[in-house]
């Protein structure tokens, strides 16, 4: 059996599949299914001050190889989640990364100082990158100076290792990149989804009340790993993919471009035992050839094409 | 469920099966059962569902589609209603091919009150889940009323079997059985200060048949579909609005619901907003 | 039989379907077919002066509901166009829309004047925004300035209607839009394929021998669909949408969102009959309910969701 | 195919088809037989091919898939092989499923010379075009020598086929059949100075094939695979470097071509570079 381990800055994984955020609720739904502490890490539905109902329906719905979805953030609220969910996630011994999105930086800070004290929170991973509320973070995210901003708030507000998720949708990804690398994140994570819309032929009406919502899905899978290539290349600090993954070939893709952790997202919909099965076929992958994690990590950036 | 007792709150109970198709029967028009193997049997609530995707689906469609549960046990069934891609893929699919079930999903109807008389009103490929109810009320020694309404005699699958189990009335569009017109025709005539109505359908034919009950101030539990990614309250991608606020996640709070919960739109009469 | 054709700008189109560039050869390819006149026009694979051999292989791999090309404009030269191919076009009555590209704007400019003397182009379409060639316009299609100095200078040179084709991702889609349109252009179009990378886990190295390619079919559709519907908003002349369209259905979509006319593109490679086909579909759904395409054009953006 | 005069120049002579698949056969381990219903005919030349997609695929995957020949007529047929998620769909299709063929695509094999020792070398499911060849010569009196390798003895689909038009020599990797071996340790034997020599299988055995006959100085013809989109030319992603410099389009050009005009990668011994 070979050692599936991943350190993403000061914190280690026991593998590297994580779950993507607002794709596994607060993780307790999925214990039915598998035992989620065998995973790298679950990120939480992204969590705010106050609880938040969330926009009107409807808010998702599927397009080719994808969906679209327009929540709205709709979550417990970080005190719920603190004090309902996070106690029975640590009695399991389940790494927990607590998303968290504000639409200022004072409440992003709140926020991180909230958790800080919480024993069970792995890491905070920032969510400045939303597409689907006006209010919300992706003014930070695409734009380097407010995204430096909040990350160097967060980082003076915990020491919890703190990830950032980029926005796909950055006019200048490198400058934002690079911003919360100087501002002092401990990783990068990528991409969150991407603004689409959909519209009912038949009623002749946009499908979704809040118009547009979120790509996701294997449909975005080559943009997001061009973005991750991208990225790997542009920060010195690790980069955890997202984007479209729902089995093994799909999570190497992007290890193999330079992530040195995945997060299952819209999968666990299709196969709620996806980010499971995802983490035993990279361990069988790299039993069979022979090969660490480490070994994998960035290897199609050196080898030739074809 | 012991149809007496009020159902249990929704337990972690549902499971993720990946089970062969046992049988696949044409019936109607563009309606057609599924029954799956499960050996260690799927223990189910009348109005309960099941997400429900062949692995052979590629990306297309994505998503597991909800099917309300026609019966549990070591050989589940669905009635699906062909529309789109999904349900046309399962109503091609051969005995052996690979599903993947995820379920018991959502609360199934509550009740129904020993004190009252159940009134089942169904259209269509909304008998599912009123069906399984029948069966059960049959089981404890009672006999529903039901109304079944479709376009024509060809959108009643199951008529027969729901026959067995209850008194029916049945409507068609066109006259070709029953009686000529929809459900809410002949429902006037059959509610009681003592009906306890359950119903499944489309959403229009299920706010009027709230709207009746709402007059009659007769209790009416309605089976709501709404778009589905997930099935257990993950995805946040079924919100109901409700009456008092904020959202019932159809997933969970529902797919059956008190009437009275639910801020219909167009408002029903209830509110008297028309 | 409802009326069919569209105005966009000065030049009327049998119907709103035309076949996207590079999808389409030159079109003669097609016609053992159908009638490739019937449709509303075709776009010609991006024309350069010189005749270029294009990228190594491998160009091009399948990803989840779309594509990934990176030909590297390999095209016959403008010239060997006119000659061979064009007059068998003009013959047909085809309407034809010259896809052009270039490094300069001199280039660009002498490419516009050639075609500008020949009878039967119809339009000339700027591919500024094409991702697969390094030295190639997609500089141009990202920044506002130079798309409006592209255009401004191109439109000097031909009395030709102008159309410019959009990059999905200039950093500020609404100035270059802006841009273009103040430079004269006649239409904008949208989109050009998104940046996408695939890497082959089992022999671990990247797929395109470029690295990079562009994302095509319907994969991108709910993202070209939100660009186009933003650009409705955003100018006053006609946008003509592309991206993933495979059926009426589809096409549908981008009409009820503004668009007045469609592309279709990687959908020909998947059904080389698709582009006639969606034609007849929109007549059939214009027939159904008793509307004409304008009735159609921009009808979602005013209905109410849901 | 008059196979004693080379072929005409590529047509514009492909059509688009939408026909029910007529049969489908399962041959050896994951090899199935499709044969189409096409009742004016699919004329094609030994070497051509067929872009391939059921109209039940949905987008996944999205495209066609090539495929060659292995006869053409009011029943063409094509032998496939199941590698990845196209050819799993086609090997799962039951008869009167509707599939889109668009063809006869690309150009077939020239010639043979009729003053010349056809030997036609074949891995796996490289026998359709070689197949269809070898009983174009057949019909036209003469008896071609071929090789055919695989595997194992289960990846020798149509052997018996061949033997009845060809004088075969098998090899097998496990030995199971035949010399156990690949088809380069019979090839030296059979090749004489008046060989000419047609091969279609993996692509490290047409390089091996090739530099052969280059040592031999005898003319040799590839059926090359590449990535595809459409089949005629328009999608420009099938390009072949060329010696001469710049790309053949296999689908255009090929995908049958003279060996010496490839710039083959690694480089074969023909330009003594390795
Ligand atoms: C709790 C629940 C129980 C259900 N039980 C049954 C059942 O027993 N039998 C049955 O046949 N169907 C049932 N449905 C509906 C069924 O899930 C949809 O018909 C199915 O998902 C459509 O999938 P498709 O791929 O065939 O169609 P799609 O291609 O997804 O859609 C076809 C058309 O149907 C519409 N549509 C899709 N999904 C829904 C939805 N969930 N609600 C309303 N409109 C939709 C689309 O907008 C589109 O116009 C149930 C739905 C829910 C939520
Ligand atoms: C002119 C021509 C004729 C052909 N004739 C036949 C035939 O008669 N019978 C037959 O079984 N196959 C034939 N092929 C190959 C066949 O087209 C591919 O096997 C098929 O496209 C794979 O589709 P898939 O969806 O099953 O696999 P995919 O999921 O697309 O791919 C599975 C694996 O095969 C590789 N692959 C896919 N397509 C190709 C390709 N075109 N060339 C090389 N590797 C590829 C992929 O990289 C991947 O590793 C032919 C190909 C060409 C170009
Ligand atoms: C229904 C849904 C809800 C989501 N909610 C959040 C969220 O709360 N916070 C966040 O950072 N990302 C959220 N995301 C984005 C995902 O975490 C992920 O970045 C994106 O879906 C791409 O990955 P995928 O293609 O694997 O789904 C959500 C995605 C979906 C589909
Ligand atoms: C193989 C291929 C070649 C293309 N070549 C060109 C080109 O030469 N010029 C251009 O402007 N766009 C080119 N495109 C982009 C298409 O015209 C179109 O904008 C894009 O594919 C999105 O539409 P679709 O999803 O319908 O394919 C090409 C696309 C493909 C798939
Ligand atoms: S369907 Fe996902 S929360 Fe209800
Ligand atoms: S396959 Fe499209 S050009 Fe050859």
């Amino acid at each position: 059996m070979t050692h599936q381990a991943v350190r993403v800055g000061s914190l280690t994984l026991k593998n590297p599949v994580l779950t993507a955020s607002g794709t596994f609720g607060y993780g307790l739904e999925f214990a039915p299914f598998f035992d989620i502490e065998d995973l790298g890490g679950i990120c939480t539905k992204g969590l705010s001050l106050a609880p938040r109902p969330g926009n009107p329906p409807p808010r998702i719905c599927e397009t080719p190889a994808g969906m679209l979805n327009a929540i709205g953030l709709a979550n417990v609220g970080v005190e719920a989640f603190c004090t309902e969910k996070l106690p029975l996630l640590r009695e399991r011994g389940v790494t927990v990364i607590a998303n968290i999105f504000a639409s200022s930086i004072d409440d992003f800070v709140t926020l991180a100082n909230r958790l800080d004290r919480e024993p069970g929170i792995h890491a905070i991973e920032l969510n400045v990158s939303c597409p689907n509320v006006k209010t919300g973070g992706i003014e930070f995210g695409r734009d380097p100076h407010l995204s430096g901003e909040v990350t160097a708030a967060v980082r003076a507000a915990t020491r919890l290792p703190l990830w950032v998720k980029m926005s796909p949708e950055a006019a200048d990804l490198a400058a934002v990149a690079r911003a919360c690398q100087d501002a002092g994140a401990d990783a990068l994570t990528a991409i969150n989804t991407i603004r689409g819309m959909a519209i009912d032929p038949e009623r002749m009406c946009v499908r979704l009340a809040n118009r547009t919502g979120g790509l996701s899905g294997p449909a975005i899978r080559p943009i997001a790993l061009r973005i991750v290539w991208d990225l790997v290349g542009l920060v010195d600090i690790p980069v955890i993919a997202i984007g479209g993954i729902a089995t093994a070939a799909d999570a190497l893709q992007f290890l193999l471009a330079g992530a040195h952790a995945v997060q299952v997202g819209t999968a666990s919909f299709s196969d709620p035992v996806a980010p499971l099965t995802v983490a035993q076929g990279i361990r069988a992958f790299c039993e069979h050839r022979g090969l660490s994690i480490d070994d994998l990590i960035g290897r199609a950036r050196t080898s030739a094409t074809s | 469920m012991t149809p007496s007792h009020p159902p249990s709150a929704p337990s972690n109970q549902y499971r993720h099966l990946r089970v062969p198709l046992l049988r696949r029967e044409s019936v109607g028009n563009a309606y057609h059962v599924l029954s799956f193997e499960v050996p260690d049997g799927l223990p189910a609530d009348p109005g309960q569902f099941v997400m429900v995707r062949a692995t052979t689906w590629g990306n297309s469609p994505l998503l597991p589609r909800p099917m309300s549960l026609l019966t549990g046990g070591t050989t589940p069934e669905i009635l699906l209603k062909v529309v789109g891609e999904g349900t046309l893929r399962m109503g091609r699919a051969e005995p052996g091919e690979l599903f993947s079930l995820t379920g018991p999903l959502g609360r199934g109807w509550r009740g129904p009150h020993p004190a009252r008389q159940p009134l089942l009103v169904a259209g269509g490929v909304g008998i599912a889940p009123l069906l399984f109810l029948a069966r059960e009320l049959a089981s404890s020694g009672r006999r529903p009323l039901a109304i079944y309404g479709g376009r024509t005699s060809r959108d009643l699958p199951f008529s027969d079997d729901l026959e067995e189990v209850a008194e029916v009335h049945i409507t068609t569009e066109d006259g070709s059985r029953g009686l000529r017109g929809r459900v809410t025709d002949v429902l006037d005539d059959l509610l009681t200060p003592e009906s306890e109505v359950f119903t499944c359908g489309p959403d229009r034919m299920m706010a009027a048949v709230a709207d009746a009950t709402f007059a009659r101030d007769v209790p009416c539990q309605v089976s709501l579909e709404a778009p589905m990614a997930c099935g257990f309250g993950v995805c946040l991608g079924c919100p109901v609005p409700a009456v008092s606020g904020g959202y019932l996640y159809a997933c969970q709070e529902g797919p059956c619901l008190d009437a009275r919960r639910i801020a219909w739109y167009p408002p029903t009469s209830q509110r008297g907003a028309r």
